[in-house]
């Protein structure tokens, strides 16, 4: 475990370092901010209340955004389980929302939603959805049938089977899945908000595009990820509580 | 009677997308939905006309769909290798964890002028953009999916004296396949949004052109055929991927039951 | 006691087979698995089903858990048609499906559970149930920190802990040794004796088969169907460990070889 | 006040208003828009007179703003007035109600390597790559004019669209592009950084207009249906601002003109150094409106922004600059 | 030929297990599976091992496979330590692990491409291996679409057509019905001869044993450990359908059936 830090605080090092000598130049200083300077701004965020305000926003908007997202793409999983054919005739509508470019939608999105957190919401609801519902899909592909079929003759309910097969089966996948989106919700979340707010870390990064300073936005970049990683964790956490029945 | 049923399907869901058509002019016309908001089928299917005679269509689907396909080829590749590199060494994997995620979660939709000022306004920047967004995602799925694949198969191939690319071939190769059809649609999507992102932003063609520059103008009728394209492609994409799902899944006998 | 049972004289059947026919799309074609199947069986009535690996057994009990249609002909279950997944019946899979993220008392007691037991009473009806097979304090382990035998005495329990009418048992007993294996034999004899199920139960053991049967039919090889009848005039209750002394079992057990020999010969030349 | 025109309903003591009035806004708290953070006091007033709250929503685009207005989440739109002309031409019923700076507010700006020997000769840029933001934007064609204006054939010129501003000074670093038009702010920022030098200044009308003509600039749009439904409220917003505009008039001095603005504008905008080296461009632009628009104006804008004639027959169009509101603010303000 | 090859007087050990104890970590804490495991296997010999079910026969294949790692003792195979997965050996699992997404062909194929046969050989060879366990006609099958005990012999060729010096086999037949059964274990006796492997033969069924072993080993009820050894000087080769009239045949069996009986009723007393 040692030498896993020892290589990372090398490859920290070695980024950052890098990060700071190549902004000597002028030219990628003006493009990628400075990694002192980023630190000072940081850390004059984070005592910042107004900071930590924008990051709650952002955390809300992203958790509701998320759930609604994942609850819809559960509910359409739980349409086409029992229904398969559903699931043949959605596909291609599916495949094609999801390829939707969602942000040359924006308008349409301020038109339908209001500028208003609910408008925030739907558009990383959207964002959520595929992610979560494609990943749980391939899990279910992945069952074995055996399994069903022994519990469905056992008398299981159709609820049943989903509590007691499908969902441990793919909780993997759906982990898996989540761990990817949450930072995909976070990415929406923040997109949303530069495109329109007055709040929350996309905000921020939109004020220091308008102010031209590359290192706040490079710094609200870097912290949308800290909060992602923080998440990331969290998930990680649950995974092994659902892992427990695996080979060690 | 076979092909009847086989055909059911494809036309009961053209019959839904006639109906969403029906529905949507019916509801311009009467007045229900804003035209101006929604757009109408008529105009939409007008402008559509125009660019495919003046040629516009063919020029920005193509030029759209080489930053995409390239992009999402390369991320794909990129990111089973450092993927599969991540799942089979357990070192390598706690090293590198908490720079993936980390950089899964920085917003890189929005990165694109900086890769633009950096490599040019040409396609590399549009292609490298699509392979960073999705890159990331490829490899957290297929890492976890090396995992996860059934370590039974794997000891007996050991057993049985198969070198590691032999499993890579027959074992992780075949189970790859799934996990790689579930995110090639999830990438798909992503591919999608970034290469249209990239045309948003300092271009002068392609799809994500045509929509901003409806966009600017409140035509949401040039919005719509311009996505009508994306919709055209991602479809023809999708179908392709169903197919390599057939045939991937084949020995799963799936199908059979 | 001494009472047989025979499907043929019964009026209620609890299984009804009739000119069953099931094939698999494969690479080369339609592949008939089983067909012209025929078979009744009664309520209450212990069948054996023997026939060479690959002859369609483990297929005919699939048709009857109603995991997948006939190609042609009828298969009813307690004398209704069988309508999707049947779960009228009991049925030990020849490959064990445990859920691998349940422990053994769990995997027990879900059953119990489905059929409307409550929690604490499912799970201690699991607990003894997994004692009558020789599990006690392995209840608390998943799966895959059992033994194979462990796993199908796991499986085997889960399914005839509910109790349901008819049981499918496919090769249960084959992963046991040889004493385990009998004593399971023995407690399934007195639990069929008590609730009276109707049983048909797949075997490779002929002596297991005759030892527990009212009725042994063997199957042909593929495409299978089923070409030899024979009824166990043995009296009950059987003791299992004597009955190898007994004269009617040797000479029972020996036709059903011979008629069996004849059929394994079959597919071994019959090459496709 | 005392309600008019709309007897049906207003009966009640407080004047009628929606519950909120959210003003959409491109860009947060931009310095171009002066005259409307410093109508903070007559806002305030508004929200006490009306029983209202009144609140900028910003928006990382016009479009997005307009689009707000258009769906119905806000009342007013404080956007570019080409941008809600497009609108009107498309049909919306759309009225620009009061300007709120003339000229474009943009500066040309070249590579610094080119300020000795190029100076402000546009002309000499003939093999340069021009910079903008994306085809068909106001700062393409006013590199097209101003191109032109020196004598350069704009179609044999080399071209590049930046998209964003975050990519303008990086870009002329890098020597992606050599001649640049952009904002003021962005323009400022690049000379700053020493990446630039300023070839014209677009942003003062005054030196604008023999290069691109006299620009509108960007104004307070609302609907018509909203003009209607609350005249008193609508014109209330307009003589606040041009009570705004005649605030910021009244400071030519960076020092004083960054005192009077609201701390809403102050916290967006935190430094003053930087507000004191554009004030200097953007003042002018105030100077030069009174909230109202005139024909010559609006022909040179519809020039600029690539309009044709047949764009401005349409009946949208021609009532879209509405003068009314914001004469009767400064016959008001003069009293 | 009548030779009898004794793992303890011949000079090479093919396998040497010396106080191997193996532990699992459960909820309950440590449970020793095998402790003090002391066993050579001669180079060509054959060893067949008998115990109740979960007393830790699939373990110490494990361990010789080196799929794991013992907890106290060494092991070893063809003269040196076990290290990592050891590829001498040739593994029969006791539920069989085909690749599901290869056919029948393919996975006989897969081991001997892996020990360098050109892909012509390798699928000719294969098909010649499923012929062998009478599976000609089925090589393009998926394993999803066999019989149970069809996946279990294509498993069988997969470990035995590439010739491993030591095959551990855990329950080979157990899913065979009795005649399929019968011309497999001839056919194994065969192979043996022709290039005498070291074989570790796990099964249920003491006839088989004794029939096809050099020596039988009787593991106790776990912590499992090695009780019994019967050297079986029957003469070689053997004819398995007359062997079991032969009278030294019964008496050994009947010797080796007392001493494990001894032992499952001990599992069955000594309950945790
Ligand atoms: N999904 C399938 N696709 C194609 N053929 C199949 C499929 N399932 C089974 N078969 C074939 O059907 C025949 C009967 O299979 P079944 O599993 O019923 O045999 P069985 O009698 O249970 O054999 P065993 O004793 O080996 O378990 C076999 O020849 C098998 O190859
Ligand atoms: N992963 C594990 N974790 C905990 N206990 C285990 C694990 N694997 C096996 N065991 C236990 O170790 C003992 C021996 O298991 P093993 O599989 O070796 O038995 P076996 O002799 O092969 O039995 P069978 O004849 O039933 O296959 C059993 O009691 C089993 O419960
Ligand atoms: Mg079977
Ligand atoms: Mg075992």
């Amino acid at each position: 475990m040692a030498a896993v830090w020892l290589v990372r605080l090398a490859i920290l090092a070695a980024a950052v370092g890098g990060w700071q000598l190549l902004t000597t130049d002028l030219r990628w200083r003006l493009l990628f901010g400075r990694p002192t300077e980023v630190v000072s701004l940081v850390r004059a965020w984070v005592v910042d209340a107004t900071f930590w305000t924008d990051t709650g926003v952002t955390l809300a908007e992203t958790a509701t955004g998320y759930a609604l997202g994942v609850a819809a793409a559960i509910v359409l999983i739980a349409v086409i389980l029992p229904f398969p054919a559903v699931g043949r005739f959605l596909s291609p509508f599916i495949a094609i929302v999801n390829s939707l470019p969602k942000i040359a939608l924006a308008p349409v999105f301020i038109v339908w939603f209001g500028i208003s957190f609910q408008s925030k919401i739907y558009f990383i609801a959207v964002a959520m959805f595929f992610v979560v519902f494609y990943g749980v899909y391939s899990g279910l592909n992945n069952i074995d049938q055996t399994m069903v079929d022994n519990l469905s003759v056992m008398g299981a309910s159709g609820l049943e089977r989903v509590r007691d097969v499908y969902v441990p089966a793919t909780a993997g996948w759906l982990i898996s899945s989540l761990r990817v989106s949450v930072a995909w919700a976070l990415t929406a979340a923040v997109i949303s908000e530069y495109i329109a707010s007055n709040q929350g870390l996309g905000h921020r990064i939109a004020l220091g595009q308008q102010a031209l300073d590359p290192n706040a936005v490079v710094a609200g970049m870097f912290m949308v990820a800290v909060v992602s990683l923080t998440a990331d964790r969290l998930l990680t956490l649950i995974d092994k509580r659902f892992r427990q029945w695996r080979l060690s | 009677m076979a092909t009847l049923v086989k055909l059911r399907m494809p036309l009961l869901q053209v019959a839904a997308v006639l109906a969403l058509l029906g529905l949507w002019q019916w509801g311009t016309a009467s007045g229900v939905l804003d035209t101006f908001v929604v757009g109408t089928p008529g105009e939409t299917l007008g402008q559509l006309k125009n660019w495919i005679v003046d040629g516009t269509l063919l020029q920005s689907s193509l030029s759209t769909m080489q930053v995409l396909l390239l992009g999402w080829g390369i991320g794909t590749l990129l990111g089973v290798i450092i993927g599969a590199a991540i799942g089979l060494n357990e070192f390598l994997r706690l090293v590198t964890d908490p720079f993936i995620t980390f950089f899964n979660g920085m917003p890189r939709l929005i990165l694109y002028p900086f890769l633009a000022v950096w490599l040019g306004f040409g396609l590399q920047a549009k292609v490298l953009l699509v392979v960073l967004v999705i890159v990331v995602v490829v490899i957290t799925i297929v890492a976890s999916g090396f995992r996860d694949v059934d370590p039974e198969l794997i000891n007996n191939s050991k057993l049985m004296g198969a070198r590691r690319l032999d499993i890579a071939r027959n074992v992780y190769a075949p189970a790859l396949a799934t996990w790689l059809i579930g995110s090639a649609r999830v990438t798909l999507g992503y591919a999608f949004q970034a290469s249209i992102t990239a045309e948003f932003i300092g271009s002068s063609k392609g799809l994500g052109y045509l929509v901003v520059f409806g966009e600017s103008r409140f035509n949401m009728n040039e919005i719509w055929a311009a996505l009508a394209a994306v919709i055209a492609i991602a479809w023809a994409l999708d179908g392709l991927i169903r197919l390599w799902e057939r045939r991937a899944t084949r020995w799963s006998g799936a199908g059979a039951r | 006691m001494t009472t047989t049972v025979q499907g043929s004289r019964a009026d209620t059947h609890a299984i009804k087979l009739s000119g069953v026919k099931r094939s698999y799309p494969t690479a080369k074609g339609e592949f008939v698995a089983v067909k012209d199947v025929n078979l009744t069986v009664a309520s209450g009535e212990f069948v054996s089903v023997v026939g060479p690996s690959g002859c369609g057994k483990s297929t005919l009990l699939g048709l009857l858990a109603g995991l997948a249609k006939p190609a042609a002909g009828t298969v009813e279950t307690l004398g209704h048609p069988v309508r999707g997944v049947n779960t009228e019946v009991g049925f030990i899979f020849q490959r064990d499906a445990l859920l691998p993220w349940r422990t053994a008392e769990q995997n027990v007691a879900l059953p119990l559970r489905y059929h409307g037991m409550s929690k604490r009473d499912a799970l201690r009806e699991a607990r003894a149930w997994l004692a009558r097979v020789k599990l006690d304090g392995f209840g608390e382990r998943y799966p895959h920190q059992l033994s194979g035998g462990m796993r199908k005495r796991v499986a085997i329990a889960a399914s005839l802990a509910y109790q349901p009418k008819i049981i499918l048992m496919d090769e249960p007993f084959s992963a046991l040794d040889v004493q385990t294996r009998t004593i399971m034999e023995d407690d399934l004899l007195v639990l069929w004796q008590e609730y009276r199920p109707s049983v048909i139960f797949i075997t490779h053991d002929l002596e297991e088969a005759v030892g527990l049967s009212d009725r042994v039919l063997v199957m042909s090889a593929s495409p299978g169907t089923i070409v030899g009848e024979f009824t166990i005039d043995l009296p009950r209750p059987r003791n299992l460990l004597e009955l190898r002394y007994d004269e009617r079992f040797t000479e029972l057990s020996h036709e059903i070889w011979e008629r069996l020999r004849k059929e394994v010969l079959q597919t071994n030349v019959d090459k496709r | 006040g005392c309600a008019s025109g709309n007897d049906r309903q207003t009966t009640g003591s407080a004047a009628k208003a929606p519950a909120s009035l959210v003003i959409s806004s491109s860009g947060n708290y931009l310095t171009s828009f002066a005259p409307l953070w410093a109508a903070e006091p007559d806002f305030k007033a508004i929200e006490t007179k009306y029983k209202t709250k009144v609140s900028f929503e910003p928006f990382n685009k016009g479009s997005d703003a307009l689009t707000a207005l258009l769906g119905g989440s806000a009342q007013i739109c404080n956007c570019g007035a080409t941008t809600g002309l497009t609108a009107a031409i498309a049909g919306k019923e759309v009225r620009y109600i009061g300007n709120i700076f003339k000229g474009t507010g943009q500066v040309v700006v070249a590579a610094k390597k080119y300020e000795a020997s190029h100076g402000s000769d546009v002309a000499k840029f003939a093999n340069a790559t021009f910079g903008f933001t994306s085809p068909g934007s106001g700062s393409q064609i006013a590199a097209q004019k101003v191109a032109e204006h020196f004598g350069l054939n704009w179609g044999a010129t080399k071209q590049l669209a930046l998209g964003s501003t975050t990519a303008y000074s990086p870009a002329l670093a890098a020597g992606r592009v050599d001649i640049v038009v952009m904002e003021v702010p962005t323009a400022i920022k690049a000379v700053e950084d020493g990446v630039g030098y300023i070839v014209a200044d677009l942003s003062d009308p005054a030196k604008a207009a023999p290069l691109i003509g006299n620009i509108i600039g960007a104004g307070l749009v609302t609907t018509k249906k909203f003009m209607d439904e609350y005249p008193e409220l609508t014109q209330d917003v307009i003589n606040a601002l041009v009570s705004g505009i005649n605030r910021v008039k009244k400071t030519p001095d960076p020092a004083a003109a960054y005192a009077a603005l609201p701390d809403a504008y102050k916290k967006v905008n935190q430094d003053e150094k930087v507000f004191a080296k554009q004030w200097p461009f953007i003042y002018p632009s105030f100077v030069a409106t009174e909230g109202t628009v005139d024909d010559k104006e609006i022909a040179d804008t519809y020039a600029l922004g690539g309009f044709s004639s047949q764009d401005a027959s349409g009946a949208q169009a021609k009532a879209y600059f509405d003068n009314t509101l914001a004469k009767r603010a400064a016959e008001t303000a003069h009293k």
